[in-house]
């Protein structure tokens, strides 16, 4: 139809879709699961990491960790403010994000063992999501485009941020140097892991891509991650441990190992060392809230009568 | 510098500091994003001025890591253990209406004139969901004033050796008042803090929050 | 009458009177005053101990302390018991102590700062307990004093125990001592304070004294603990904070200042240090235990039908 | 003394106690007095086992003070927080009665032969609380059927590198059949205990249990 047409037309020219705009309705599911699950990453995410506030090394570290997990809060909240342009509301959002009808991204569930933890999310998580995320910041949908530009500049400071914790950690003692290698080992594949599957195995890929809400395929990024990361371990002086990762030069790219997909799915499926505590922490904070959002939804109404 | 007002601000750099501690720990628990946000945001602005005052007075990290309970002097008020939302809310009230009275007494202090901003700010913060949770439902209600109860013999403390109790009192009654809540009577006072003699919360809080620094001493971060 | 002459007949005799003896009313309430009072105390005592279990320094001392604090809820045990041969019962006790009808010693209404006050309790609270707590071992009531004679037993123990932490810590390293020597000048005055108000103002005294429940004065008895304390303190190398603590050679014992009988009445009225926290506690664990003890009694009963 | 028997008895020690902390915790907290007697008393008995495995590993205190959550390899199921009295059962449901399988199979090692006794009574205790809830209110039902849920995945890593779960089922099942509980479907099984890979919840008990050991170095007590 027309407006097929004319949808597609804007995709073609690079443009922005805007909520008034018509728009597939498969392009609207789509997205609103895509910005949802970008936002209750933030959300959960504020968790592994907010772990450590209360016990960071010294006071400016503290400042810097619970600045950034306000951040990530922040980013929930312009997130879940683009997916309120689809039509959905946050509170349906949230009950989906609890009841498990909607993801978020599996690295979250798995723990933060030591302050080093901090840095190797950083530098790796963060970095990972930044790779994922800047293309999105052309998106065709253009809400989750100009949210994407603010949250990218605030990840790629945070990466920043988590790659000198790293930095200061493995130029320190050697207990220190030890606990920053024991990070990168543990937090490596899963980071590697959150591109998804490859080509084939991703369902969405496709036609994501054709609506230009996604730019580039799960292994071409985590190519991009891979050849990014080689030459900062180096400078960080921590291995990356895998072997199996070699400079190819005929392809002028990193050869290196795969994850284990089959971790990746059993994590997906609600079977990694937290999702449990992850969910439950999160539907504690929700519901028992309730009575201070009853509160201020009664004090609002009372002074909207009065005011009336 | 002299020794009394290195004293001061120890004193007021270990309140800023464990409070900001106890409201950090809301990290992630908050009742909606927004007050995750405004919560955070409250705990950074008291370790800003936690980490001004102890710079003040040394170093920092030495000051907030490798003392023991008994060598900290902030009020008991700002350790006690985090209860429910009321109780963050209430305990925000009353001690950053104090701040406020003290930044404002202490006017031509670099770091005071710097942190009066923010306090303003957390006490209109603490102010507007004190209205809400007094005045809200009767659940909320009934929070709210166990919170006030609970809290209020706590802060006798914070005016010992000051004349700032009269302004706190000008500041406080009347939201409580509009919010539907009842002033307590003044009764039971605890005291100590600024001796050094604590509620037996703040040694757990310090064994939390300085067990990575000491376990790798001379380290840096 | 004649049971009354009978009953003072025994008490003048040194003999004792038993459950099933008549007694005059008062000497009954007195008795479950003083039993309930002892018994809570124990229970009470467990917390500012307690306090210190997860933290103690080595693994031999955790075990000493939570033997220690064992013994403490037995002794509440025994004494529950033997009030309950006076015809009370221990939920009624229990209640009684909740809701502040039946008191515990205020000695147990101060914080335990530092594990100093661990040691310090053991020889100077366990030691004016047991200060106290000997002659009643030949109070007039059967129950009672057999069951202070083994409490007794155990409270002398657990006061070499304490002594024994503070004679390790002044002797070891100036944080150590000064951490002794802290909890000690903490600890003074309220320990002193532990034998009530001087006679006169004690109402008690001459009644229970009469029926021999109670066999010294408060003032007598205080002055045998500070007469015992300074040999001891000398050997611990600790000084107890009174300057005005001289042997008087013509009296034989030694001159001290009283403790401060009005932060005493402040404390016995409610407003010690750790009051309101104490019977918060208490009463967490005894309602939260409700649903516990209901579905024990419901099992019971369940059971009993099976087998009658 | 060979590494894989050292190896072993860091374990077990760990086990034990890490066991022996989280119970301790329950001290002036249970239902009733009998129980606090009684659980302070298994507290004793595994901090008892404890010390005679670590003391065989090497120096007790050095090995439970001055390690790491990383350097702990304790299973998961013994430091996981506390909860209400039902998980403190089942919990020890669960590790007792494998405790029981364990020192069996290591008939004639001196420690096991000691212990066995102590554990055969936290069996019972443990059988005869679980009955009780389980067979009591509705009320007891649900949260000890909570705690059942709740703790079976974690039970798995118990037999990582035994045999011993067939005689632990054998024991435990008609405990769960005859207090009316379901027994769970095997399916998550977390793990990485033995290897140092905790829960986040490691790390508090530690940072509490080691602070004031850690804070005077090389002193007596």
């Amino acid at each position: 139809g027309t407006e097929d047409d004319y949808f597609m037309a804007v995709i073609a020219a690079d443009q922005k879709i805007e909520p008034r705009d018509w728009m597939p309705e498969k392009y609207r599911k789509n997205l609103i699961r895509q910005i949802a699950q970008h936002a209750h990453s933030e959300i959960i995410g504020m968790q592994p990491e907010g772990n450590w506030i209360s016990r960071a090394p010294t006071l400016k570290r503290k400042a810097i960790l619970l600045a950034k997990v306000q951040d990530e809060a922040g980013h929930g909240l312009y997130l879940y403010a683009a997916a309120e342009t689809l039509g959905v509301d946050r509170a349906e959002l949230s009950d989906m994000l609890i009841d498990g009808r909607q993801k978020y991204s599996s690295i979250f569930n798995y723990p933060t063992l030591t302050w080093a933890d901090v840095g190797a999310i950083g530098w790796l998580v963060d970095g990972a999501a930044i790779v994922n995320q800047v293309p999105l910041c052309r998106a065709s949908y253009g809400p989750y485009a100009r949210a994407m530009i603010r949250v990218c500049k605030e990840e790629s400071f945070h990466q920043r941020q988590g790659y000198e914790i790293l930095h200061v950690l493995s130029h320190g003692t050697p207990e220190q140097k030890a606990m920053a290698q024991d990070a990168v080992d543990r937090w490596w594949y899963p980071s590697l892991a959150m591109f998804g599957p490859p080509e084939g195995e991703s369902p969405n890929t496709a036609q994501s891509m054709a609506w230009k809400v996604k730019r580039f395929t799960n292994d071409e990024l985590r190519q991009r991650f891979v050849d990014m990361c080689v030459g900062q371990a180096e400078i960080l002086d921590l291995t990356l441990p895998d072997p199996g990762l070699v400079w190819n030069e005929a392809e002028g790219r990193h050869d290196y190992t795969q994850p284990d997909y089959d971790e990746l799915f059993r994590v997906i499926k609600g079977n990694g060392p937290c999702n449990r505590e992850r969910i439950t922490h999160r539907k504690a904070a929700h519901e028992g809230g309730q009575w201070v959002r009853d509160a201020a939804e009664a004090y609002a109404k009372k002074k909207a009568k009065v005011s009336a | 510098m002299n020794a009394e007002l290195a004293t001061a601000d120890l004193n007021l750099g270990d309140d800023a500091l464990i409070a900001a501690q106890r409201l950090a720990e809301w990290t992630s628990r908050a009742p909606e994003l927004e007050e995750d946000v405004a919560l955070a945001n409250i705990a950074l602005d008291l370790l800003g001025q936690a980490r001004m005052f102890l710079s003040r007075a040394g170093d920092e990290d030495e000051l907030a890591f490798l003392r023991t309970d008994r060598q900290f002097t902030n009020v008991q008020l700002v350790e006690l253990p985090n209860g429910d939302f009321a109780h963050a809310i209430v305990r925000l009230l009353f001690f950053s209406a104090y701040q406020r009275e003290l930044y404002t007494a202490m006017a031509g202090d670099e770091i005071a004139d710097k942190a009066i901003k923010e306090v303003d700010y957390h006490v209109d913060h603490a102010r507007l969901w004190t209205l809400r949770l007094g005045d809200g439902t009767d659940e909320s209600h009934a929070r709210a004033q166990a919170a006030v109860d609970e809290l209020w013999p706590y802060t006798h403390e914070l005016f010992e050796g000051n004349d700032l109790r009269a302004g706190w009192l000008a500041a406080v009654e009347p939201v409580l008042a509009e919010a539907t809540l009842t002033r307590p009577e003044d009764g039971w006072a605890p005291t100590g803090g600024r001796q050094g003699l604590h509620t037996t919360h703040l040694s757990y809080l310090l064994a939390e929050m300085q067990v990575l620094h000491r376990a790798h001493p001379g380290a840096t971060w």
